[in-house]
């Protein structure tokens, strides 16, 4: 089951912040609500962890990622995770290109292009609704990158940008925000309708 | 085929299930069971504790108050259809009622959870929505009132607060000049949606004063076509008309590819239901 | 996980059970009650061979638990002869062929006792939507219409 | 002479052959009485489910079981490594190619069985599969057959890298399974070469599986002591499967018995020798104690024998009358990452050259090439008689396709290139002989029945407001009845079958048969067998099956070979008791046994009226009056070799009308003609048209199994896998005819199968002629709302005003 998502987010501060943030993995990976580093082997490999909640569904990825290039005239990097559910009923990578890119009044803005392959349990039952809630996951990474360039400046944006990184808890619910999940979303299945 | 271990509790009042729902963290309300059990069954939901709400006597019955319904959550499919109240009031919702699942899980399925559930194919949200129904909420900080419309914001994503439960739904009665369609198109009894139209129209003489058109499973969510509307509103509706908000129907959609169809196929289903329940809404209200 | 104890009256007769939380009741009839009358399909509340009566209403027991049938009325198809013989509705399903393998039999016949109940007089349309909840792969339905017609004219009769 | 009404009273009496008795099997069935096979509860007994691979395709890197072992009420979890000391990680396939019973460091398919873990109960089993934890090592995956001979396509079976003596022909490829060919190739070739009119057509056949509504599973028991192994499952073959075990297990037949208890539905789905049943026993010898293993439906959709997924190509040469001249089909054969196949083992494409189907056709030739992919193993199933539905599919389609091509009405050109009456029993030039038939006749009366004219024209007028309305026609020939030991076997035990039946003292009767029911109504139609040819009435004659340990040896019921083999052995078996009564007869009334004839339920002295014995007269007597030198006793065994497969044929006619507007297709009318010859129970022929009608409504119109490029399988639970309910499925009208099969004992020839081969191709016949005034010749099914509005979509059909 692939999907392919191509995605641009206003941030609110220089190419060159936005470029400095891009290349901290554990802060990238902590906009991606649910997601953590657990540790780090070396530059370019981590290993991860990501636990996610999509209605009364709740599932917890563990895997690596593997840093390909980090390409700094265009401000680009590439990015493999790959995990296993932990029950073994479902696995999923993403394949990650995000750059940062000059847009016009100096500003600047991420630009994500995301393949998402999952396989297992997850695929064959939540194929449905794969398109949609990463939509929704990518959305809430965008605005949570862009609360941390925001953070990096001063004044009242970057206050507010500071308390919303603080309040996102650690392994989001549905309840409050906007649900990030980084793989694997099922639905309910059943119920007939 | 067989669900994790969890603690079960039965909520005696409603007040009892909110401070369960506070006690228990990450616990879920068992009420119909029919779409939270399946997914428990498949391993793929794993509450530590459900909180079971069939014995909440105010969580039942239907009732008219004034010019409005109010419909308890926990009230089932099947009662839904055999009440002469939605019968005379708001048949919408009868014919809406007819066409989720099959008998037996008619017999379990709560209108509450349809509504709250959150999966796009779930069928009473958009029905919600066309109705132009108010929900009734209660959580710790106490009863609130939300209208349908932008309480639906994405798959299994919705405006309910924290150990919040939707207690009650207000529809508005039918009145004169007002007439509803319902159309749902899918493969076979209990399955999804693959386009499912509801449609309620007002009418001023000739001229279409209001007119609500929603939309079931082809979005993240349950959604009105704007746009579709306001091609018809305060004109008098042609068969040209008609096309030109069907165009704006496939326009609005943003549906799931699966193997019931792509996202043309889908949005073009969703544009025809959406013809036919207008067509059927503005017989009706012609009288 | 502890079990917790249910009672309920099943086919006329008061039974107690323990049970975890988690348990379907289809699991209860079928292993700790052993009335496997009662059958299995599928995992997603779709088949309907697991169809049983509970409180006077067709219910999928494999999406209901246990412990919600504490204190309930349940009639599976072992209830449904009495005394002097089959019920209406299992001689009608002899009488029209209305079964091969059997497996979907039981769930058919339960909904099929309730569904009379519920429309008496019902037309062929009516009888594949009151059915409609139970598959079956060997008749193809057409002779199970025919027997809840009869069945309903000999309950009528009667 | 007694009159003609007191005879006829005496055989309504017996409920013989003809008799729509009411069925046997029912009484336990509406009491919720049956025995099926998870009804069995065994003192002791735990709980096998399996841990399956996410991945279609993974090299297996480790496999840790601690966490799981560690859980209260778990007794085992064995892997490939725990059976390789036992020779049971891999197991022979009925197909000549071996499976991995658990996967051994490779896994080929998703959902495939990588672990099996035995616990106290149920729930408990289905929380350790979870902790059992598999380091997978993802590889490239082959979903598309069309790739699997490309030089870059990934090696799936590692196993057989380089052996390219395959079990049924040379490997060109080694993910080349089998190259199998029928009939001329040359002269074929030639013919259309020279051709006047030749049409060509790719169909595909997709993948579905038969779903019956019981999913398998099995109770395997060893006892220790007497070193007996007692396997209930949900067995098609029950015999073969002790067989394939002994063979497996070094136990002596002698100690191993099976038994398939009541099955709740096979469809072929129940012929295989699954990895569940395997590892049950073995975790049943190791840990001395019953194991029961019985799999949801999502495993039993995802692994278990799925049925068809043929890429066919059909060409017909043809004169410009439409006579045919020569046909030739290529196909492509996607078996999965294991050949499975339960075919005869010389017949590797199974009975696919039947292909010329009820057409007088010169010269043929057929080419099969089996490979494999990563999907689970299987492919001969659903009422399917060996491939006879896909053989039937692509000559029904083509010939609809050549009728097109030349203006010629599709009843017509099948009127034109029938077998005559006259010509049975017919040579095919692929090698078969039809027994017996009439086409032309079955024609006509099905064409009067619905007044084809009439619906022609009012197609052409629903054509002219721009209404989509499709008659369908399928007129085909099954193969069934397998088979004749000299061409059919299973891994080498000819396909006979047999039934051994008994007469009691007081005339009751006990019979056993090798073949064993899944809902086809064996109890009641053998038993009219016997009344008939006994005399005795059927309510007094039990019939048992499926006990390996008291029933003779049969090789199953599958390819609707119950009637022709297994009916024909019961028929002969009697004979051979009545042979014996008779001589017992002619010792008591004191005559020779030529003065005698037998009339309904008695021998009766010719010219002498009131000198005669009953049947039940003579049982007695053969228990103490039997003439010199006779031994008493009054029972036979019959293992009956059938000379030639039976071929029961049909005219089908489907009138369908679509909505433009959303693609759906409504079933207006189906008219199903079948004749298979004698007809033993019509009330149970009715029922099994009905349900096949019904299969093949749901393949033709919704079922499909599809899988994304990374092997997922998109579609293995009720939600999404089409099984239509009461709502969807159409009203069926049934007919029929009566050409007896001139070489089996009864004349009957084997129907069940019949309205699943003949009815999907009806259904894309009458999709197709919905349009085939706008040149479409073809439509892939499954035939969905949504595929048939992409053609609608496509020609333009659905601009609104």
């Amino acid at each position: 089951m692939q999907v392919d998502l191509d995605k641009q987010f206003d941030l609110p501060g220089s190419t060159t912040q936005g470029w400095e943030f891009l290349q901290d993995i554990p802060g990238v990976a902590s906009c991606m609500p649910g997601a953590e580093i657990t540790d780090k082997i070396d530059d370019n490999n981590y290993k991860g962890k990501v636990k996610m909640k999509i209605g009364p569904a709740a599932m917890a990825f563990n895997g690596d990622i593997v840093i390909n290039s980090v390409d700094a005239v265009k401000r680009e990097i590439n990015l493999i995770g790959k995990g296993q559910d932990s029950k073994g009923s479902s696995s999923a990578s993403m394949d990650l290109t995000a750059s940062i890119i000059e847009t016009d009044g100096g500003m600047s803005a991420l630009k994500g292009n995301a393949s998402v392959t999952v396989t297992g349990k997850a695929a064959s039952m939540g194929g449905r609704m794969m398109m949609q809630v990463a939509d929704q996951i990518l959305n809430q990474f965008g605005s949570n990158f862009a609360d941390h360039i925001a953070a990096m400046g001063e004044g009242r944006e970057a206050e507010e940008a500071r308390e919303h990184i603080a309040e996102q808890p650690q392994e989001i619910n549905g309840l409050k925000f906007a649900w990030t999940v980084f793989i694997g979303w099922l639905r309910s299945l059943f119920g007939g309708k | 085929m067989i669900p994790a271990e969890f603690e079960y509790h039965k909520a005696t009042s409603i007040q009892d299930a909110i401070n369960q729902l506070g006690a228990h963290e990450d616990s879920k309300l068992l009420a119909g069971g029919h779409s939270l059990l399946p997914m428990m069954k498949l391993r793929f939901a794993e509450p530590p504790t459900l909180i079971d709400i069939n014995g909440i006597e105010e969580l039942r019955g239907i009732r008219l108050e004034g010019d409005t319904i109010c419909i308890g959550a926990m009230t089932t499919e099947n009662e839904l259809i055999e009440s002469e109240i939605l019968q005379q009031h708001c048949p919408l919702l009868v014919e809406a009622a007819r066409l989720v699942a099959d008998p037996q899980v008619r017999n379990r399925g709560t209108i509450g959870g349809d509504v709250v559930h959150g999966d796009p194919g779930n069928d009473h949200p958009a029905v919600m929505l066309a109705l132009d129904a108010t929900l009734v909420l209660q959580g710790p900080g106490g009863e609130r009132q939300q209208p349908a419309n932008g309480f639906f914001l994405g798959t299994y994503w919705n405006d309910l607060q924290e150990h919040e439960i939707l207690v009650e739904l207000r529809v508005p009665v039918i009145r004169q000049g007002v007439g509803h369609g319902y159309s749902k198109l899918k493969r076979k009894t209990g399955d999804y949606a693959v386009a499912g139209s509801p449609v309620v129209v007002e009418l001023d003489g000739d001229v279409c004063r209001d007119i609500r058109i929603a939309l079931t499973n082809v979005a993240p969510m349950a959604i009105r076509a704007e746009a579709a509307e306001n091609v018809l509103r305060g004109k008098v509706i042609d068969d040209a008309l008609i096309e030109q908000a069907a165009a704006e129907v496939i326009a609005a959609c943003d549906p799931a590819e699966d193997l019931r169809g792509d996202i043309q196929y889908k949005s073009h289903m969703a544009a025809e239901m959406a013809r036919r329940s207008i067509r059927a809404a503005l017989q009706q209200a012609r009288g | 996980m502890a079990k917790q104890h249910v009672s309920f009256n099943l086919n006329g007769k008061h039974v107690d059970a323990l049970v975890e939380p988690r348990e379907l009741l289809v699991h209860t009839i079928r292993e700790t009650l052993s009335l496997t009358g009662t059958h299995i399909g599928c995992e997603s509340s779709h088949c309907g061979a697991c169809t049983v009566d509970l409180d006077g209403k067709s219910v999928k027991s494999c999406t209901v638990l246990a412990v919600q049938a504490d204190g309930a009325e349940l009639k599976t198809v072992e209830g449904l002869a009495d005394a002097d013989g089959l019920h209406a509705v299992q001689q009608a399903f002899i009488e029209e062929h209305g079964l091969q393998c059997g497996f979907c039999t039981p769930g058919m016949l339960i909904r099929a006792y309730r569904f009379l109940q519920e429309n008496p007089n019902p037309t062929e349309e009516e009888i594949r939507w009151g059915m409609s909840g139970n598959l079956c792969r060997c008749t193809g339905y057409q002779n199970i219409v025919k027997a809840v017609q009869t069945a309903a004219q000999t309950l009528q009769q009667a | 002479m007694d009159n003609a009404a007191e005879v006829q009273e005496r055989e309504d009496s017996i409920k013989g052959v003809g008799c729509s008795r009411k069925r046997k099997e029912d009484a336990r069935f509406v009491q919720g009485t049956g025995r099926y096979t998870d009804d069995l509860k065994l003192p002791g007994m735990l709980f096998a489910d399996m841990v399956r691979s996410p991945y279609a395709h993974a090299r297996i890197k480790s496999i840790n079981k601690e966490k799981a072992l560690a859980l209260p009420g778990v007794h085992a979890v064995l892997t490939a490594d725990d059976l390789k000391p036992l020779n049971l990680h891999w197991m022979p396939t009925l197909a000549g190619d071996v499976q991995a019973v658990l996967a051994d460091e490779k896994v080929h398919f998703q959902y495939q069985e990588v672990a099996v873990v035995i616990a106290d109960d149920r729930y408990i089993a289905a929380d350790a599969i979870e902790l059992v934890e598999v380091e997978y090592e993802e590889l490239d995956v082959l979903v598309d057959p069309h790739r699997s001979m490309d030089d870059d396509a990934p090696i799936l079976r590692e196993d057989l890298v380089g052996k390219m003596d395959g079990a049924h022909s040379k490997r060109v490829h080694d993910n080349h399974i089998f190259n199998w060919q029928a009939g001329e190739k040359e002269a074929t070739d030639r013919v259309f070469e020279q051709a006047e009119i030749t049409v060509k057509q790719e169909m595909y056949y997709p993948r579905v599986h038969p779903c019956p509504m019981e999913t398998c599973g099995c109770v395997a028991s060893f006892d220790k002591i007497n070193e007996h192994l007692t396997v209930h499952l949900t067995s098609q073959a029950p015999h073969v499967v002790r067989t394939v075990v002994s063979m497996l297990s070094g136990i002596p037949e002698s100690k191993i018995r099976i038994v398939s208890p009541d099955i709740g539905g096979g469809f072929g789905n129940k012929v295989g020798i699954y990895p569940g049943y395997v590892v049950s026993i073995v975790a049943s010898i190791v840990l001395g104690v019953p194991v029961k293993w019985v799999e949801d439906r999502m495993e039993n959709i995802s692994t278990t024998a799925f049925a068809r997924d043929y890429h066919m190509t059909g060409e017909l040469a043809a004169d410009s009358e439409g006579r045919i001249k020569a046909l030739r089909v290529n196909v492509l054969a996607d078996h999965g990452a294991f050949d499975a196949c339960a075919d005869p083992s010389k017949f590797p494409a199974g009975l696919m050259h039947i292909c010329t189907g009820s057409y007088d056709i010169p010269v043929a030739h057929l080419n099969v090439d089996g490979v494999y992919t990563n999907k689970a193993p299987g492919g001969v199933a659903y009422r399917c008689s060996f491939r006879v539905t896909e053989a039937v599919y692509v000559i029904e389609r083509t010939i609809d396709v050549l009728a097109q091509k030349l203006g010629i009405d599709k009843a017509e050109i099948r009127r034109r290139n029938f077998v005559k009456a006259e010509q049975f029993p017919y040579q095919t030039c692929l090698g078969w002989e039809l027994d017996s038939g009439d086409y032309h006749t079955a024609l006509e009366k099905v064409l009067d029945a619905v007044d084809y004219e009439a619906l022609r024209k009012e197609q052409q007028e629903k054509r002219a407001q721009g209404e989509l309305m499709g008659i369908g026609l399928c007129t085909f020939t099954e193969i069934v009845g397998a088979g004749p030991s000299r061409n059919c076997d299973i891994l080498g035990v000819g396909m006979f079958d047999s039934a051994e039946i008994r007469v009691h003292p007081t005339g009751s009767v006990m019979a056993r048969m090798g073949t064993i029911t899944q809902g086809q109504g064996h109890q009641t139609t053998y038993a009219q067998i016997i009344a008939t040819e006994l005399g005795i009435s059927s309510d007094e004659i039990s019939i048992e099956e499926g006990d390996t340990d008291t029933a003779p040896y049969g090789l199953g019921t599958y390819g609707s070979r119950s009637t022709p083999v297994g009916g024909a052995a019961t028929a002969v078996a009697a004979r051979k008791i009545r042979a014996k009564a008779q001589k017992i007869a002619a010792h008591l009334l004191e005559v020779s046994e030529n003065d005698l004839e037998w009339e309904v339920d008695r021998f009766k002295v010719k010219g002498v009226p009131g000198q005669e014995k009953t049947m039940k007269e003579v049982a007695w007597a053969a228990y103490n009056n039997v003439p010199e030198g006779m031994e008493p006793g009054l029972e036979a065994v019959d293992y009956y070799d059938p000379p030639n497969f039976t071929y029961p044929f049909g005219i089908y006619l489907c009138v369908v009308d679509i909505d433009k507007a959303t693609g759906e297709t409504s079933v207006r009318r189906f008219y199903a003609l079948d004749d298979c010859g004698t007809r033993i129970n019509p009330m149970i022929i009715e029922g099994q048209i009905h349900g096949g009608l019904t299969e093949g409504f749901a393949v033709a119109m919704g079922q499909e199994m599809p899988f994304d490029e990374q092997g997922n399988l998109l579609g293995n639970t009720l939600m999404d896998y089409f099984v239509p309910t009461f709502v969807e499925t159409p009203h069926w009208e049934t007919d029929y005819t009566v050409t007896p099969s001139p070489h089996h004992p009864l004349g009957a020839k084997g129907v069940a199968e019949s309205p699943h081969v003949g009815s999907i191709p009806c259904f894309t016949s009458a999709v197709v002629d919905a349009f085939a005034h706008l040149d479409v010749t073809h439509m892939n099914m499954p035939h969905s709302a949504y595929r048939v509005w992409q053609k609608v979509h496509e020609l333009g059909l659905d601009q609104h005003a």
